[in-house]
């Protein structure tokens, strides 16, 4: 079992028109910038993917990774708890002149929606959003004398996801806060889709030390020295055109 | 004289639907079997409850680590490319969708899919274990069996007569006699050993069998 | 912050008549027998705790840990997926004479359950015991045409857990398969109390490869050579009796 | 003249009610503040929602890890005894009532403990990010904020006019003038600066405060 693809290009290839995909990463930090940036190349080249809807804590930042899928028009929704950033002009001007929807969705439950469509969860209750605008339409219930918002599994069609080491298996280990939504993200698509700092062979992981073990891991890349989301916009950079 | 598979040559005809790459669970007991008879070049990757992916062989006896157990609380071995995790990362695993296969015994299969499996009545102490968990989880939920109880009754049925494991669930079940799909609320015969006529095998089989196609020879290896 | 007491009878010394005590481990594996065999001397010695709800994996075996607890008359209730071992007399006997409540719990369900207790969810829907008599009584729901059983949270007093390295802020490790329902637990209880076969100093452990991080535990305590379940009944062990 | 604390004195006076041993979420901005002014001798662990346990300060200019970040994005160091951990155990952890003290700022603050800090209407961008999960899940919910916006009208309200974050969440307030406990839906005067009267205090608040004990005098180190 060999789960390891050639480069970027090749692992994103089969993302198509209107697909749901999941980003991982919190701000910067776990954000799969080739990996993104593979996929606007391809809709640059040929026109596809477009209409995605896009699962990611953010909006992006600047005009490089998410901010840059989105300034290039492939998204048509994004679902996220907090898309405002030092930089989020892209994101930002579209959505004021209603060229993109937003779902949000506070920042735990989405988090525990994520985990819940990974985990065969249909529906939970949080107290989170109780008798807020981000509750309505939401069936409400009582336990315990509390009252609680019932929320529904999240899902996508592909997860593109950050990564530390990975093995050819697709277990996983991620490095300091760049782990964040990354891990939740592999359990809830069909197809997870991981670039990798180095690939290992099997066994090259100590299993006690595996944060996603392979099982939810589809395909994994190498991709030996990434791009900092938060290094590119202190440079300024714009996608397509940095090295 | 008994004519019909043993038990070690129906986990092996099980196994041989276990595709390359296939994240596997193995219920406890009879089904634990399927693993010794994975089909050379194909890397199967079995799943426990109780929190390892990629296990093993049991270890050399007197070499046994009893905090590497299978759910069945037998010892086993690592393979390269293991990984260990908690009992809810776990049955995220079985119940998001993510195992492609899981096997199991059975009490009682029914033509609808109906599986019971984990309590022979208000009897006894009951015992649940995660077989409830794994039949609404696994893509591909299969059974493996006798094909009748040890006073001859059939165990494939209309209806399930005893405490349900899980509704609807179950696509292929394999037996001592035959192996035979659930489709649309009926039992499809698919492969029936070569001595036994389809009168022979519907006579033992508490529901009917529907022929939809070629029924092939059930040829398995001696074991 | 240092939440390391000196042994055992000092960890367990505040669980009272009545509570709900989780215990950690899967059979053997994971077992915190000494934190168990601590609660049963004070039992011996004055009388409490008794009454105590126990939620675990299984029913205990031979005559040592939960099943030590059970004989000794401690425990009015247990909540569990697998009251059956190879030596499970203790339980079966007090249950078939009605001694002893049980509550059966499918096993994913148990663990999702606890994780809820611990995440702050109080109600999750799971696919699991639809249509079987362990679904009899709850309510059900039907989401994108399939159905579902709804399960509520599961919460403990105390939990009883083992791990292989702690620090004294209660980040822990374990070993192998003796993870199971221990982090699960930590997370689950008011008051978390951990056995480690050695406690490093804050810094020991890698953050990278916590598992349980502190937050969830209140008190560790040493035990360097933890006896394990299945070398007992091997051995024919019988507590109070060992060594 | 202006009579009034500063942000690092309002972070200060919220500082030393926080327990040694205490786990704290701080939310990003203002309240991030408060971490500077933990009193010496008491051991605060702070948690950030994006997967961090025991952080401590930002890092010399020029050496930020960019994968080490708070909440708010801002490069941080660890300290021993740190964790990671992805963002559902992390909100396991605020949802959960594992945090002994979350605070937060405020746009407004209702005498029955409802809180409205994430949207100032329909216009713009909106986010939520964390701020409505800390304020159904840390054991105690306190507010950090000036007495009063920036065109001076009252941001302690009998009810709130813009988007809750949270219901009946708020528990304390610390303002640029006074100290405040909400109690059975009423605002509770704890302390207030010296140089201010009842009168005073009670113009600028847009609902009753009451006063059911001794008034404390707020006293804060210049800073």
């Amino acid at each position: 079992m060999d789960k390891t693809v050639a480069d970027p290009a090749t692992a994103v290839a089969g993302i198509a028109d209107g697909m749901t995909v999941m980003i991982g990463g919190f701000g910067g930090a776990g954000s799969p910038i080739e990996l993104i940036h593979a996929l606007i190349d391809r809709f640059r080249a040929a026109g596809h993917p477009k209409n995605l809807t896009i699962i990611n804590n953010n909006a992006g930042n600047g005009h490089v990774g998410l901010a840059a899928l989105i300034e290039a028009g492939m998204v048509k929704k994004l679902i996220c708890s907090f898309p405002r950033s030092a930089e989020p002009v892209v994101f930002t001007d579209l959505y004021l002149a209603a060229k993109i929807e937003l779902e949000l969705v506070p920042q735990g439950t989405l988090a525990e929606r994520i985990r819940a469509g990974g985990a065969g969860i249909p529906a939970f209750y949080t107290p989170t959003s109780y008798g807020t605008d981000l509750a309505k339409g939401k069936p409400v219930a009582e336990f315990d004398g509390q009252s609680y918002v019932q929320e529904r599994w999240l899902k996508a069609d592909v997860a593109l996801v950050k990564a530390q080491i990975a093995d050819t298996h697709g277990n996983l280990t991620y490095r300091a806060a760049a782990r964040n939504f990354n891990p939740l993200m592999c359990m809830a698509a069909a197809q997870t889709i991981v670039q990798a700092t180095r690939i290992v062979p099997a066994g090259g992981i100590d299993p006690e030390i595996v944060i996603t073990p392979g099982i939810f891991v589809q395909k994994v890349v190498a991709v030996a020295h990434p791009r900092q989301e938060e290094d590119l916009n202190r440079a300024n950079a714009v996608y397509p055109g940095i090295a | 004289m008994i004519v019909k598979l043993t038990n070690n040559q129906i986990a092996w005809r099980a196994a041989q639907d276990i595709h390359d790459g296939a994240y596997v669970n193995l219920g406890i007991g009879f089904p634990e079997k399927v693993a010794q008879y994975q089909p050379p070049g194909r890397e199967a990757i079995f799943h426990t409850e109780n929190g390892i992916l990629n296990f093993g062989e049991p270890p050399p006896k007197g070499e046994e680590d009893w905090d590497l157990i299978n759910a069945g609380k037998k010892a086993v071995t690592l393979k390269p490319g293991a990984a260990f995790f908690h009992h809810a990362d776990s049955f995220a695993m079985v119940r998001g969708g993510h195992l492609d296969v899981a096997i199991l015994g059975a009490y009682e299969v029914a033509e609808n899919g109906d599986l019971a499996n984990w309590s022979t009545g208000p009897k006894g102490v009951p015992a649940v274990g995660g077989a409830m968990d794994l039949v609404h989880g696994a893509r591909r939920v299969a059974v493996i069996t006798d094909h009748v109880t040890k006073d001859g009754k059939p165990k494939l049925l209309r209806r399930c007569t005893l405490p349900l494991t899980g509704v609807g669930c179950v696509t292929r079940v394999y037996t001592s006699l035959a192996v035979i799909d659930i489709e649309g609320g009926r039992f499809v015969l698919r492969e029936k050993l070569p001595v036994l006529s389809l009168d022979d095998l519907q006579a033992v089989t508490g529901a009917e069998l529907l022929v939809t196609g070629t029924v092939a020879d059930l040829i398995v290896p001696e074991l």
